[in-house]
């Protein structure tokens, strides 16, 4: 059952990620990753992560794609046709890709991956502790620096997207 | 644990949707497009942490803990990036990689 | 004997030039001609005091001129070869410090009269005495580097008078023309100096000129292609020689040094610089004499011989007085040479030697008197031509009388100088090789007749209509005539011999009758020819010129030696060397280096694309180098 | 303070006042001091090198020695010989005449200046230095205020010139340092420490093979600067192109750096490598020689024909010193400081007369001598002393060169070689009469040209400073000649 459950998200995923980066829509684009994304949030719920499945679901799915559909919004309308890159471009891309594929699972399925067989369940609870825990182990540090470096974005992108249209008076400049 | 798939094939998904990203990154003309494509790139990766953790480490929540950091990341990053395109778009009316490349030289 | 003081001789007209020079525009010029005559009297009252003192006093001991020498070292090589400076006193260095003093002297006086209100007057005296500084010192030298030093010196003082008139596109031309052409034989001259220098290992012509010094003896030591280098250095050396004494084929230039003023025609290319070759190889007699058994000095008796015959046909035709006078110079210098290529050296077997100088010092006399009298008609009618002459005896007295002494001395009329030294050379070349003495005897004729076309052309044929009535030169102009003429009247019965010859023996010279009279009747048959075609005005010579047809058109022309070297140099060396090199300059080894910084821009130009500022590219090449990398450690892991 | 560091230091506290000295009346005055001071202080140091030589016999004197950079042995070293005191006098005089002639430099005055005395500085840093590495860097310091002094003042295609001229003497420099560094790798081959001092390499025995490979990039490294066939094409389109007085510091100095290099280095240093190669460089310097003085025919800018005749001379350095030979070494010298003189005073003359005319262009100058008799008379004699009059400097150089080139081994090939050379002085003789009688002598070229200023008292100074010592040297050339002769015994023996 769950086999083949992930081989539908693993089908939804591809299919949504190809869509995704040769739809020629922008908004659909957009709305295509959502998928994708979702499809990840599946995978975690199969692996039973189920907390980072939520946070992959409201952080991605739920913020990032919203600004992300957000600056779509402002700067496209959206039945305009994305410009596509030169053929041959694409197909050296696409070759490219393929290599880089192959020496992936030529690495992946050379290497002995030690499986330890399983059925721990993690709760949020344990992930929290360990996040705020200042022992050996505990990311109580990192847990910090990201805080800053998410205020330091807020305010930076708040900064760098008022531009200086408020700040100078000179309109005329831009 | 996913029972029935071995790690081989969620990596071989992962490796799959990774170079999916690339390509879309390399190919793309569109800024927004691009970030969309980094997206699925940060995704493969951290679903490739979370899942190393989970079949190799279950005893360990470090590839969690570190999932989320890169969510919050690249939640940063979007937003950023969402900053610096509607900022660009003010200046010269287009988010086309074409029309950025005063970078040059 | 105490020589110290000759070194006075060169210094005074060194520093007369450098007085003139220096304050050219403060002196006024009537001083300066002043000054440059006082110098030089007091140069020539030493020259002459030296000349007693040496010929008279205390210079024969035991029979034989000694040779005295005061030097010093200018420059060190090595331990032996050094670059001395200093004065050397023998009998053919005092004849020439008499000649030189002479005619410099006279000249000087001469030029007070000829200069008078030109701008460069006091320019013309500095020159004046730089020249006579040089010829001094050229004279007196003591060694091979010296002379060359003054040789050089001479040249360039002779481009600066030639050059005089520098506002004059030809007198520049001539100026540079001289210069380059002796400069182009000295190059010789110094090479045969740089052989001599390293292989008999010294410069200095005592050592040289020992006929029992390890040079002359070991003259075979050394050969190159077939002739001892000794020789090779000897006719580099006599090229430089035929190079300042207008030899043939380095003569093209002293035609054209008419161009200077008269003055220094008189000085420089009739009297003195001109012989220099002559007294070149003469200083060097031993030598030429005793290596390879006198291989180059037969060398520079044909050279002299062809020269003097070549000369003598051409000057017969040309129309400006100077260059009759000058072609006439170059055929006189050409006899000297003869003489010395026909001497041998003990006793009256140098007699070529002596003859040599002999005619070295009664042309000088002379010839300086034809160009000072020629220089005397020319302030008078204001032409160099002949066409712009004649009938002018009536009045120019004085200059007629001398004229016609000087044309009379060189073409071998006895009394005069001329017939006397020519004689010498005559018995000389009958003595040695008969050929020669038929292109002697010849040449005599030649210029018996050549030389009294001119006189009879200026002085007497037909009279021309003159804008200016001429009128006599003034005395400062007829007294330098005056003293030449009576020591061209005189200068035949010094006993020469005595005081000038190879091994300074000294012997007693004697008339050779027959010879003698075969040579002035040849003489006498050439005034008559002359008299029969210029005396009077008449078509005779223009039929006879018709008659040469071509050949006379060759002859007016030079034999077109000109054009050949202008050939030469215009189209061969300048457009034919020169100008590929500069193109090849500009267009190889600098497109050379053009091209790599080009090129290097150029590549620069197509790389830069590659950085195109898209960083999708960079992205797409990241990727490619991720993947090759992993590609090769992939290869390398599994092997 | 010891007398040769002053050297050093004079010149810095000349710009650290010109920094401060505003205008140009000033940073002229302030300029003229500062190379005044030079001046006495190289004809100090001749004297006190002669009342030193008396007593002390060793190869240096008035040495000094700082350690620099302990880790490569590298230290500030100097001292001086008879070469490098002839060499620095030389100096002295063409900077100060070339403060002279640039006395009404009317653009940033106060730059140029600075760039002039920057120049100089190089110029005796090399000339004190025993150091190779401090050699190197003094070298590159007086090369690089030229690319300023060309693409800031000059005229014409400035900036191709420059850029020309600074490529192929940094490429050259390049090149120049892998030979040092080779030496200086080499340095230890009997056993001692890596060192870069000359005096130490001179007594080490550095392999063979190490002398055949870095030999030709220490020669080449140093003759690309003094206009070495085939690399000499910096140097016409440099010369015309740099003003007056960066002309004659150029070809008066700064190209003598070449030939100093090759001796003090190359020959010195690696004298079995100088005899393999010398056969090689020989023939080049004698193309140079003959080449130069056959281009210098064709040319008609009065700059581009000394820039030529100046690649003709060099050659004559070049060839003199890779005979091999003390006489002609002797000559090298000589010539180095004659030609450094003489094209000093030409390039001074040409700007005289191009800031009169405004043109360089030989076909529109004529009969120049009836009206500017001061600069035609003194043009006339530079004229005959560089095509070698003796009485004036040039001869005494060549002649030295000619005989000591003549005495060499008994070798056919260099006599055939010597021969060609000796024959560059007819082309000489052609290239220097057709100038002075084009543009000397002559009718005059144009009307307007018929009251032209005369020459004034600075450039006057200037010529006569250059003057003198060109006399000088060639009426009374063996005190020189003794004191560059003694300064040679240590290289002989080294080659020989």
């Amino acid at each position: 059952m769950e086999r083949i459950i992930f081989y539908i998200i693993a089908f939804i995923i591809i299919v949504f990620a190809m869509a995704s980066v040769s739809s020629r829509k922008m908004l659909r684009s957009v709305i295509y990753l959502l998928f994708v994304l979702c499809g990840i949030a599946g995978i975690y719920f199969l692996i039973d992560y189920n907390f980072l499945a939520a946070i992959q679901l409201t952080v991605y799915a739920g913020g990032i794609i919203v600004l992300i559909i957000f600056s779509v919004l402002l700067v496209h309308h959206i039945e305009m046709e994305l410009e596509m890159a030169k053929p041959l471009r694409k197909i050296l891309t696409a070759l490219l890709c393929m290599l880089g594929l192959g020496v992936f699972l030529y690495t992946i399925y050379n290497n002995h991956f030690n499986v330890v067989d399983n059925q721990v369940t993690t709760t949020t609870a344990d992930i929290g502790s360990k996040l705020l825990s200042y022992d050996a182990g505990g990311f109580i540090l990192p847990f910090e620096v990201v805080s800053v470096l998410l205020l330091a974005a807020m305010v930076g992108a708040i900064v760098i997207a008022k531009g200086k249209k408020l700040t100078d008076n000179n309109d005329t400049e831009l | 644990m996913i029972a029935g798939i071995s790690i081989y094939e969620i990596l071989t998904v992962t490796s799959i949707l990774f170079f999916i990203g690339v390509y879309g990154f390399i190919t793309r003309k569109n800024l927004i497009s691009v970030l969309i494509s980094i997206e699925l790139i940060l995704n493969a990766s951290v679903v490739n942490f979370v899942v190393i953790n989970k079949y190799l480490y279950p005893d360990m929540l470090q590839g969690v803990i570190f999932a989320i950091f890169i969510i919050a990341v690249a939640a940063a990053e979007t937003a950023l990036a969402v900053s610096i395109i509607i900022n660009l778009y003010r200046q010269i009316s287009s988010v086309e990689v074409k029309d950025t490349e005063v970078m040059k030289y | 004997m105490n020589i110290s003081y000759t070194i006075l001789i060169p210094l005074i007209p060194l520093a007369v030039f450098l007085l003139l020079g220096l304050n050219s525009k403060r002196i006024k010029p009537a001083i300066s001609g002043y000054i440059g005559v006082l110098g030089l009297s007091i140069s020539a009252a030493l020259s002459f005091y030296t000349a007693y003192q040496y010929f008279f006093v205390n210079g024969k001991v035991d029979g034989v001129y000694q040779t005295f020498v005061n030097k010093s070292v200018w420059m060190h090589f090595t331990e032996t070869l050094h670059i001395d400076m200093g004065v050397l006193i023998d009998p053919i260095s005092v004849m020439m410090l008499i000649v030189v003093s002479i005619v410099s002297l006279m000249v000087h006086i001469y030029s007070r009269g000829y200069m008078k209100g030109d701008d460069g007057y006091t320019r013309f005296f500095a020159y004046l005495s730089l020249f006579t500084f040089s010829m001094y010192g050229l004279v007196l030298a003591t060694n091979l580097f010296q002379i060359y030093i003054f040789w050089e010196l001479v040249g360039v003082s002779s481009f600066l008078l030639i050059g005089y008139y520098y506002t004059k596109p030809s007198a520049v031309s001539a100026a540079k023309k001289a210069f380059i052409v002796t400069r182009f034989a000295d190059l010789g001259f110094l090479i045969g100096i740089l052989i001599m220098g390293y292989f008999a290992g010294t410069y200095d012509f005592e050592t040289l000129n020992n006929p029992e010094g390890s040079v002359i003896l070991s003259w075979a030591s050394t050969s190159f292609m077939g002739l001892s280098v000794i020789t090779w250095a000897l006719l580099l050396i006599f090229m430089g020689g035929a190079g300042k004494s207008a030899m043939f084929p380095l003569h093209i230039w002293l035609p054209d040094a008419m161009e200077g003023p008269t003055p220094v025609s008189a000085l420089i290319h009739a009297a003195t610089m001109v012989v220099a070759g002559v007294y070149l190889v003469a200083r060097l007699f031993p030598m030429f004499y005793f290596v390879e058994h006198g291989f180059a000095l037969n060398v520079v008796a044909y050279i002299g011989a062809f020269s003097s015959l070549f000369a003598a046909i051409i000057a017969i035709t040309q129309t400006d007085i100077k260059r009759v006078l000058a072609f006439s110079t170059m055929s006189q210098i050409g006899y000297m040479m003869l003489a010395l290529g026909v001497s041998g050296y003990d006793g009256h077997e140098g007699v070529g030697y002596m003859a040599s100088m002999f005619h070295l010092f009664t042309h000088a006399m002379f010839k300086a008197l034809l160009f000072l009298g020629a220089g005397s008609v020319i302030h008078a009618v204001h032409s160099n031509y002949l066409k712009d002459m004649g009938g002018l005896r009536k009045y120019m007295p004085i200059t007629n009388i001398t004229f016609l002494i000087a044309a009379l001395a060189i073409s071998g009329v006895p009394p005069f100088a001329g017939f006397w030294s020519k004689d010498e050379i005559l018995v000389a070349a009958f003595e040695h090789n008969m050929l020669i003495y038929y292109v002697g005897v010849f040449v005599a004729g030649l210029t018996a007749f050549y030389m009294f076309r001119l006189y009879f052309g200026i002085f007497w044929g037909k009279e021309q209509t003159y804008k200016h009535p001429p009128h006599e030169s003034p005395i400062s102009m007829t007294f330098p005539l005056l003293v030449l003429a009576l020591l061209s009247v005189v200068g035949g019965f010094i006993p020469f011999g005595e005081f000038v010859s190879a091994d300074r023996m000294g012997f007693e010279g004697h008339l050779n009758y027959p010879l003698a009279a075969i040579a002035t009747g040849v003489g006498l048959v050439g005034i008559l020819l002359a008299w029969v075609f210029y005396k009077k005005e008449n078509s005779l010579s223009d039929i006879y010129a018709k008659a040469f047809g071509p050949f006379y058109k060759w002859t007016s022309d030079k034999f077109y030696f000109d054009e050949i070297y202008l050939f030469v140099t215009k189209k061969i060396l300048f457009n034919g060397v020169s100008r590929p090199f500069a193109w090849f300059d500009r267009n190889v080894v600098d497109g050379t280096m053009n091209l790599i910084g080009n090129s290097t821009v150029k590549t620069s130009n197509k790389i830069k694309g590659l950085q195109s500022g898209k960083f999708q590219d960079y992205a797409f090449s990241f990727v490619m180098g991720a993947v090759i990398i992993a590609l090769v450690f992939i290869y390398l892991w599994t092997n | 303070m010891d007398i040769l560091t002053l050297f050093i230091i004079v010149p810095i506290l000349t710009v650290l006042v010109l920094v401060f000295s505003k205008g140009l009346e000033r940073a002229r005055v302030v300029s003229m001091i500062g190379s005044l001071i030079q001046l006495g202080m190289a004809i100090n140091l001749m004297f006190a090198y002669f009342k030193e030589r008396a007593v002390n016999d060793s190869i240096m004197v008035f040495t000094k020695d700082l350690v620099w950079f302990k880790n490569f042995n590298i230290h500030y070293n100097i001292g001086v010989d008879g070469i490098s005191v002839a060499l620095i006098l030389l100096t002295a005089i063409v900077v100060l005449a070339g403060v002279f002639i640039s006395w009404k430099m009317k653009e940033l005055p106060k730059e140029f200046f600075i760039s002039l005395i920057v120049l100089s500085l190089g110029v005796y840093g090399v000339f004190i230095s025993i150091d190779l590495f401090t050699l190197f860097v003094f070298f590159e310091i007086a090369v690089i205020p030229m690319y300023l002094l060309i693409g800031i003042w000059g005229s014409g295609p400035r900036e191709y010139s420059a850029m020309k001229l600074t490529l192929m003497l940094m490429g050259a420099s390049a090149v120049l340092l892998v030979g040092i560094l080779g030496i200086y790798f080499n340095s230890n081959a009997d056993g001692g420490p890596l060192t870069f001092n000359i005096l130490d390499i001179a007594q080490v025995h550095i392999p063979l093979a190490a002398q055949k490979l870095f030999f030709p990039f220490v020669f080449i490294g140093f003759a690309v600067i003094s206009a070495l066939f085939p690399f000499h094409t910096w140097s016409p389109d440099g010369h015309a192109s740099a003003p007056t007085a960066v002309s004659m510091l150029h070809a008066g100095v700064l190209m003598k750096l070449g030939g100093y290099g090759v001796f003090r280095v190359a020959m010195f240093l690696l004298p079995a490598g100088a005899l393999h190669w010398s056969w090689f460089f020989i023939i080049l310097a004698a193309i140079g020689v003959v080449y130069g003085a056959f281009s210098a025919i064709r040319q008609t800018d009065l700059k581009y024909i000394n820039a030529y005749a100046s690649v003709s001379h060099l050659g004559l350095v070049l060839f003199a010193l890779l005979t091999l030979n003390k006489i002609a070494w002797n000559g090298a010298i000589i010539q180095s400081l004659s030609h450094g003189l003489l094209t000093a005073l030409f390039f001074a003359l040409i700007g005289m007369i191009y800031g009169r005319t405004h043109t360089r262009d030989i076909s529109k100058l004529g009969g120049m001598m009836k009206i500017l008799p001061f600069i035609g008379a003194i043009y006339v004699i530079t004229g005959l002393a560089y095509l070698g009059l003796p009485g004036f400097s040039g001869f005494v150089a060549e002649m030295n060169i000619f005989v000591g080139a003549f005495q060499q081994n008994a070798d056919t090939f260099n006599r055939v070689l010597t021969i060609l050379v000796v024959s560059s002085i007819v082309v000489t003789s052609v290239y220097i009469l057709r100038l002075v009688g084009k543009i000397m002598m002559g009718p005059l070229e144009t009307n307007e040209v018929n009251d032209l200023p005369k020459a004034t008292w600075y450039e006057k100074t200037g010529i006569l400073l250059l003057m003198i010592p060109v006399i000088g040297i060639g009426v009374a050339p063996f005190w020189l000649s003794d004191m560059i002769m003694k300064s040679l015994e240590p290289f002989i023996h080294g080659v020989l």
